[in-house]
């Protein structure tokens, strides 16, 4: 046989093979879902019947701390609640598209809500549309796509918040003066470069004795952000202050501080996960770190879900649970407020579990 | 060390058992019988020269021998005991060592290292680096190679250096029997005097060496018995005393008488391919040879003459240093094989497999490779139709044997394949033709072939310059023969020549009636 | 080359004459461009040269010399492992788990890691050395699985509070004597063991064999697919060994980016090395500096308070200049032999 | 001597392979086993039809949690225009020998989408423009890649390991590690989405338009200039026996250095893609995670592209391409939570590896090399 035809028989096999398998498209077929794209979300809920409402949360990666505490708290809104089904499944890489590849398999479940915490918000723009138009709920939680169709946007506490809780937290320790660097991680990571942002200006306002002499990205890697704090420490001997910007860091840095004997002559603060910094705070070698209660964030969000799929609208004051009696809604920026930024130190640290 | 070899002359020495006796060897590779019912007897303490043409079995002999090969029928025997060499291990434990043409050497490791690879002398756990050394600096004193070499890297020596380093791996270890596979071809005069003085002591001390070298002059410095090979069997073992060049040569080419060839004329008197005092450092130098349109010139060199190297040049693959190259008057520089082909020379590479043919590729694909300029439309978009035309042409002049032209070239028989590559020389028609060992590896049907159609080539007025190293063929084709020796071109020949008088030249007798008192080593 | 050694004496008195040199160009020339490196970083920022900056950058150093050592003799027979990343996963993720649980010993939790990389490097070794496929293809594979295996034993959690057992090979003072960092201390002895190994032994030397001309190694009676196994077996073993480091290294805790990518970094400390990536040729004391090089890149760039994402560009840069000055004078030495072989 | 161990058998086995023979006299199940075992495409087409149907069967059985349908397939489709393009830009370089393959793509990517954020996103070039000058700014990139390989003689491992290194430094330096998303480019999602084939598009599912606009003309391009034009043959001569090709008059190395060049133009064309389908310019889109080119290189691989060189072809391309991105789509349905973007790597890998395998023994087997 010559190549060509030998293709072309190979071709053909493969459609022989995959036609009867899938007949044709369902995509005309109205009875299920997509008949009134805008009002979907009700439709669905009421096409279900008595069956749960499926809420959908694609994390930015799966198996961190982070995002497996926020998977507990979905799981545990969704048993207390009785009405949704809880569905959670992440990349294992902080990668667009492999986020992309998931979402994708939760509009072809035909879920009623997916609510995201989009590695690249713009690159998930085009998608929520796409699941809107299929008559999926959409919405953010952790991070936000602010240029899409979303819903809502479930924040954990604002940019500005993190950003001034952190630094009013490491000047703290360093005495309100000083320099100090900090250690992020995705050089592209949208929140991260927020929370920046606002830290310099909020330091060049509120502390004009301190200064960021540098800011530096290790990626997802712990060694690597320990061995950047390393070098930062001694790039700038004059030093008193580091900020681990992310779950990763954040240990990291206090185990550089740790490491270099310099306890008490560096402070550090980060946004780590309880467990993780328990070590830390209690040696000294980290002040604090700020963060919210995740687990919660994974209720309000799964709560949230629940919310959506069944089509109701949400107050500007809501009470959740007995936990969080009273969530903000602002309805021009469809902002969901958890509360405010969580110092955990020492003290409080034994109240997390992850 | 004389009376060492007088004694042991046959019929001369005591009736030792022989210290290797292969009888009724034979062994075919697929439709080819390399070997028919061979036999050979090395007594020790001899050197005993194996000879033949190209093809005649001798290297298929040696790598049974050495375990690369195993026969189909026949026995070995050594010292009088019978042996079974399933491998390269089994020969190298009775003591048999084979100096290959090619070395097989590691280019990155020692000279040491190269010559203990696979049975290092170890003390504990290493490698006793000075035991080995010593014992290679001996070899290497006997081979007229200064201790140094001994740490140098392999790829840092010259090639006959190499070549050296191969026979100094066959000597350490206790080798009964050495086997030198052509060692002479690529070896100066002073190192070939190097050597003999080597193997003469190897021999004073023992040891057995098959000898095979296609310089016939050399026999009669070194060798004290000869096995003649023709066709894949033993024509006989002869005392060196009994022979002469001019009847050894008798011997190789057997009673054969040159077949009936067309006397051709040239159609033109200006060459086609002229080649004057053409030299490039370190491979020839003077070369002469002019190719007249509708002449077939032989250029005849045994291996190592230089004859591949000449053909080399004239293609373009490497640049001459010296001398010119003239197309029908016109002198030319040929910068690379895409040039040559533009200035109308085509080539039939020696190396079929390597420098030919695109094993897994069709046989159009082979066909219109190097041509697709004239096969395509703007150059660009290969015609398929015209290929397919042209290389269906092609196997039907060749006669190729292929089901169609789509088959693999891979998955072909040698003169098959060959053919296939010869008719990618054939697609532009060139003005010169240069094939270089264009029978070699193919089987006398195909070769019968081949001839034939280089025949029609010069009937149709192409100049072609066949570039041999096999004699028979090199009369049969050719209406001249130049012969190549030590690197430059010596005799020529007409058309009357015989086999024996140009391989008695080529070997190193001007004068083929000069070979009644050959050179007896001292 | 007055003073040969006379046939009879068994053994020359100086070890020198019988082998080449014990440090090759290339080495001389990374030493060189370290130390120059160092200078010039110890002239330009405050700290450079402190204990406080050479001993962590020793320590991080350590865990991509050691995969690379094992990656030297990998290429050096010729092939390749891109399954490092995985396997590093998988050991560090076993060990670290296992430390949670049962509190072991820092002997128990380096053979543990040891053993297991040595069980991943066994499958890749005999996938490569008996099923006949090129080794970047197994390896492609392999690494997938490896990850695959690893991620399930990680189970969406991270591995907190490990016990700091192995900061003996940290960052810390636990992971200094005498202010000299263990984990390099080891890298090098595994490294001069390798060495010698690779240069004084029949087996080491086959390694080259095989990478230079693996049928003609066989021809020679040496046992190629048992070294082939033996290479890939000894990389996982030095990987096991790594990822002890790189747990140290980190913090108390363990998440699923450990070894992330590190396979090309190993890659590219092994090749700035001078090991030869067509196999036959290439030295561990080389890999060991390229690693360090590359650390001292990304580094001194923090130092300098450069972007650190340039770093890469560098490494980048210093492969090509590496690689191919190594390339100028294989040519340089073909052209010589040619001049050579005229004359003669 | 008496005991001649073998009677000479009058015709010992032909030299000329068994295959012919073979072809001939086999029934047409031991034929068809014969194919699906040395031919890699019919493999490929076997493991497609098993993996959907396979899927198919356990979505009857309510094992998935979504339906595995044509309108599923079609729309997990858009994964196999970036990765489909890398793998033939994969299988130029593999095709052209000696070593050849280019760990660089990915990091092309990111670089020229960064620059084709610059000219479209930033500049406000005409898209035609952008997308022109972005396949040529990649198409430099990867002939910086081809001069270092054919013309230096730098092995293709270390050439393309030192330029992703350093395309990925540049990529995220340029623009201080921001994405560019302005709203030229965040429109530019319109050339990814899905859209319904005209005339018979009612009765079949929709497809990514990337597949037309991008996909589907860079595989007939690359299939005829590998099938049809005297490049392709000079490539495949090249591969095959480089030396052999000098020796039949051909430029070696402008053919190598081209191959690099091509593998880098499609790496540009992948950037414009990534960057419509993700709606913004990431610094980082080729090289997070573990990149691009590595999945690239698997599949062109699984493709059945020999690492030697000279062997493989545009369809095992696009069909391993299929397979992959199919066998993944399911396994999301199949694994819920966090397992099944595991198992996606536990599929390739084992796929990969057992196709290899199968290969060689298939290959020794029947003593054909595929």
């Amino acid at each position: 046989m010559t190549p060509i035809r030998r293709t072309s028989a190979m071709l053909a096999v493969v459609a022989l093979g995959i036609l009867p398998a899938a007949a044709c498209t369902k995509k005309n077929d109205s009875s299920s879902y997509g008949g009134a794209p805008a009002t979907g979300a009700a439709t669905s809920a009421s096409a279900g019947g008595g069956a749960k409402a499926k809420v959908a949360f694609v994390p930015k990666l799966q198996g961190i701390p982070y995002f497996e505490a926020m998977n507990a708290g979905g799981k545990k809104a969704a048993e207390e609640m009785g009405t949704i089904e809880w569905l959670y499944q992440g990349p294992t890489q902080a990668d667009a598209a492999a986020q992309a590849d998931i979402v994708r398999s939760f509009i072809q479940q035909k879920v009623d809500a997916i609510i995201v915490a989009p590695n690249d918000p713009d690159s998930m723009a085009p998608l929520l549309k796409q699941a809107k138009d299929a008559g999926i709920s959409v919405a953010t939680s952790d991070t936000d796509a602010p240029n899409s169709v979303r819903e809502v946007f479930v924040n954990q506490a604002t940019a500005q918040g993190i950003g001034e809780g952190l630094t009013d937290s490491l000047l703290e320790a360093m005495g309100d003066k000083g320099t100090y660097a900090i250690v992020s991680c995705g050089q592209t990571a949208e929140n991260l470069n927020a929370w920046i942002k606002v830290q310099r200006d909020y330091t060049a306002k509120k502390y004009p004795q301190a200064k960021i002499v540098d800011v530096v990205y290790a990626g997802e890697d712990q060694a690597k952000a320990t061995q950047m704090a390393t070098d930062l420490m001694n790039a700038h001997p004059d030093l008193t202050g580091l900020v681990g910007e992310c779950t990763s860091s954040a240990p990291g840095v206090a185990q550089a501080v740790k490491d270099a004997g310099k306890i008490g002559k560096v402070f550090t603060v980060g946004l780590g996960t309880p467990q993780s910094m328990k070590p830390y705070l209690t040696d000294g070698s980290s002040s604090a770190s700020i963060l919210w209660d995740v687990e919660n964030l994974g209720y309000l969000t799964a709560w949230t879900g629940a919310q959506l799929a069944e089509g109701k609208t949400l107050a500007a004051k809501n009470k959740v649970n007995d936990k969080l009696p009273d969530v903000a809604f602002d309805s021009a920026t469809k902002m969901l407020l958890l509360g405010p930024a969580l110092e955990i130190t020492k003290d409080n640290v034994d109240q997390f579990n992850y | 060390m004389t009376s060492t070899v007088t004694s042991s002359r046959p019929g001369a020495g005591p009736d030792a058992p022989a210290r290797l006796a292969m009888t009724g060897i034979s062994k075919r590779f697929g439709a080819v019988r390399a070997i028919r019912q061979a036999d050979l007897v090395v007594r020790p303490g001899t050197v005993h020269a194996l000879v033949g043409e190209n093809g005649a079995g001798k290297s298929t002999m040696i790598k049974i021998l050495a375990g690369v090969e195993t026969p189909d029928t026949g026995d070995i025997e050594v010292d009088g005991s019978p042996a079974s060499i399933r491998g390269t291990s089994d020969a190298l434990a009775l003591g048999i060592a084979t100096v290959y043409q090619e070395p097989q050497l590691f280019g990155e490791l020692t000279v040491s290292e190269n010559i203990f690879i696979g049975r290092e002398v170890r003390r504990g756990a290493r490698v006793d680096w000075a035991a080995q050394h010593a014992q290679v600096v001996d070899v290497l004193d006997l081979l007229g190679l200064p201790p140094r070499v001994a740490t140098a890297t392999v790829a840092d020596l010259p090639i006959a250096t190499q070549q050296q380093v191969s026979i100094a791996k066959a000597l350490v270890g206790n080798a009964r029997i050495l086997i030198l596979d052509e060692p002479s071809a690529i070896l100066t005069d002073a190192e070939i005097d190097v050597l003999f003085t080597v193997v003469r002591r190897l021999v004073a001390s023992g040891v057995s060496v098959i000898y095979i070298s296609h310089r016939l002059d050399e026999l009669f410095r070194i060798a004290d018995e000869v096995t003649v090979m023709r066709d894949g069997a033993t024509i006989g073992t002869y005392p060196i005393g009994d022979l002469t060049v001019r009847r050894v040569a008798e011997l190789m080419v057997g009673g054969i008488l040159t077949q009936e060839k067309a006397v051709r004329a040239p159609t033109q008197d200006t060459p086609a391919l002229e080649l004057s005092g053409l030299g490039r450092v370190g491979a020839f130098h003077d070369v002469d040879v002019a190719v007249r349109p509708g002449e077939v010139v032989g250029l005849y060199g045994l291996v190592g003459s230089g004859v591949s190297e000449i053909a080399a040049c004239v293609y373009g693959i490497d640049r001459a240093t010296s001398g010119t190259i003239t197309l029908a008057g016109r002198q030319v520089r040929p910068k690379n094989p895409g040039h040559a082909k533009r200035l109308g020379i085509a080539l039939l590479p020696a190396n079929r497999k390597q420098e030919g043919m695109f094993s897994f590729q069709s046989i159009a694909f082979n066909i219109s490779a190097g041509h697709l300029d004239r096969l395509s439309k703007a150059g660009f978009w290969v015609d398929r139709a015209a290929e397919r035309t042209v290389a269906r042409d092609l196997i039907k002049r060749l006669a190729v044997k292929t089901p169609s032209e789509k088959q693999a070239i891979g998955a072909m028989s040698g003169g098959n394949a060959q053919k296939v590559v010869l008719a990618r020389q054939l697609v532009s028609r060139p003005e010169v033709l240069v094939l270089a060992e264009p029978t070699q590896g193919v089987d006398i049907g195909a070769k019968e072939e081949i001839h034939k159609i280089i025949a029609e080539l010069a009937a149709e007025g192409t100049a072609v310059l066949v570039v041999t190293s096999d004699l028979p063929e090199a009369l049969r084709v050719a209406d001249r023969l130049v012969v190549v020796r030590g690197g430059t071109t010596t005799v020529e020949f007409g058309p009357d020549a015989t086999q024996v008088d140009v391989l008695a030249a080529a070997a190193g007798h001007d004068d083929p009636s000069d070979a009644s008192d050959p050179e007896q080593d001292s | 080359m007055t003073t040969t050694a006379p046939p009879t004496s068994p053994r020359p008195t100086r070890r020198a004459r019988v082998l080449p040199p014990p440090i090759a160009g290339q080495e001389l020339v990374l030493v060189a461009v370290i130390a120059l490196m160092w200078v010039v970083l110890a002239l330009t920022t405050p700290a450079f040269a402190s204990a406080g900056s050479i001993q962590p950058l020793l320590v991080a150093t350590a865990p991509i010399a050691l995969a690379g050592i094992g990656m030297t003799i990998v290429i050096i027979t010729g092939g390749i492992d891109v399954s490092v990343g995985g396997m590093m996963m998988v050991c560090a993720v076993v060990t670290a788990k296992a430390l949670v649980a049962f509190e072991l010993a820092l002997p128990l939790a380096l053979g543990l890691s040891v053993a297991v990389g040595g069980l991943l490097g066994l499958v890749n070794g005999l996938l490569i050395a008996y099923g006949r496929v090129h080794a970047i293809i197994i390896t492609f594979g392999t690494m997938n699985v490896f990850l695959f295996v690893g991620l399930q034993i990680f189970a969406s959690r991270t591995v907190n509070g490990i016990p700091s057992t192995l900061q003996f090979f940290g960052r810390g003072v636990a992971g200094r004597t005498l202010g000299v960092p263990h984990a390099f201390v080891l890298t090098l002895l595994i490294a001069a063991i390798a060495w010698w190994y690779l240069r004084h032994t029949a087996g080491g030397r086959h390694f080259y064999a095989i990478g230079g001309d693996a049928q003609a190694a066989r021809l020679a009676g040496i046992d190629v697919r048992g070294r082939i196994l033996a290479a890939y077996v000894v990389t996982g073993l030095l990987v096991g060994l790594a990822s002890c480091f790189l747990i140290a290294q980190g913090t108390s805790s363990l998440d699923q980016s450990v070894g992330n990518g590190k396979e090309l970094a190993v890659i590219a400390a092994v090749v700035i090395g001078g090991t030869s990536i067509m196999g036959g040729r290439g030295s561990v004391l080389g890999t060991v500096l390229g690693a360090l090089l590359v650390q001292t890149v990304t580094s001194g760039v923090t130092q300098l308070g450069w972007p650190s994402q340039l770093s890469d560009l560098f490494v980048g840069i210093f492969i090509i200049v590496a690689v191919g000055a190594d390339l100028l004078r294989e040519r340089a030495r073909r052209r010589r032999l040619r001049a050579k072989g005229a004359a003669a | 001597m008496s005991t001649s161990t073998q009677a000479p058998t009058p015709a010992g086995p032909d030299p000329a392979p068994r295959p012919a023979a073979a072809e001939r006299g086999d029934s047409i199940g031991a034929r068809a086993l014969r194919a699906v075992l040395t031919q890699r495409i019919t493999l490929l087409a076997v493991l497609i039809v098993v993996v959907v149907l396979s899927y198919v069967a356990l979505d009857a059985g309510g094992y998935l949690t979504a339906p595995y349908d044509p309108d599923y397939l079609s729309a997990s489709l858009i994964n196999a225009v970036p990765l489909a393009m890398l793998a033939l830009a994969e299988l130029l370089v593999i095709l052209s020998g000696r070593g050849g393959i280019d760990l660089s793509v990915g990091a092309i990517v990111a670089l020229s989408g960064m620059v084709f954020g610059f000219m479209y996103g930033q500049w406000g070039w005409p898209l035609w423009l952008a997308v022109v000058a972005t396949a040529g700014f990649g198409a430099l990139c990867g002939a910086l890649n081809g001069f270092l390989v054919a013309y230096i003689g730098f092995p293709a491992l270390i050439a393309t390991l030192a330029t992703f290194y350093a395309f990925k430094s540049l990529a995220i330096v340029v623009n201080q590690q921001s994405p560019i998303s302005t709203p030229p480019i965040q429109e530019l999602y319109s050339l990814t989405r899905s859209v319904e084939i005209p005339v018979i598009g009612g009765q079949i599912p929709d497809v990514p338009l990337g597949i037309f606009t991008f996909l589907l003309p860079t595989v007939l391009i690359v299939w005829l200039l590998l099938a049809r034009t005297t490049y392709g043959r000079r490539l495949y001569a090249v591969g095959t026996n480089d030396v052999a090709s000098l020796w039949a008059g051909q430029p070696v190395r402008a053919t190598r250095f081209g191959a690099y060049a091509l593998a880098g133009l499609i790496s540009g064309l992948v950037a414009v893609v990534t960057v419509a389908q993700f709606a913004s310019a990431r610094p980082d889109a080729g090289v997070s995670g573990n990149g691009m080119a590595l999945p690239a290189i698997t599949i062109a691989v699984l493709g059945g592209v020999a690492i030697t060189g000279g062997i493989g072809r545009v369809a095992g391309v696009v069909l391993a391409t299929l397979l992959i991105v199919w066998l993944n789509a399911g396994i999301l349905l199949a694994f819920v939570g966090n397992e099944g973007s595991q198992y996606q790597l536990l599929a390739l890998g084992v796929v990969l590896v057992a196709a290899a395998l199968l290969n060689g023994f298939a290959g020794r087997r029947y003593g054909v090399a595929d």
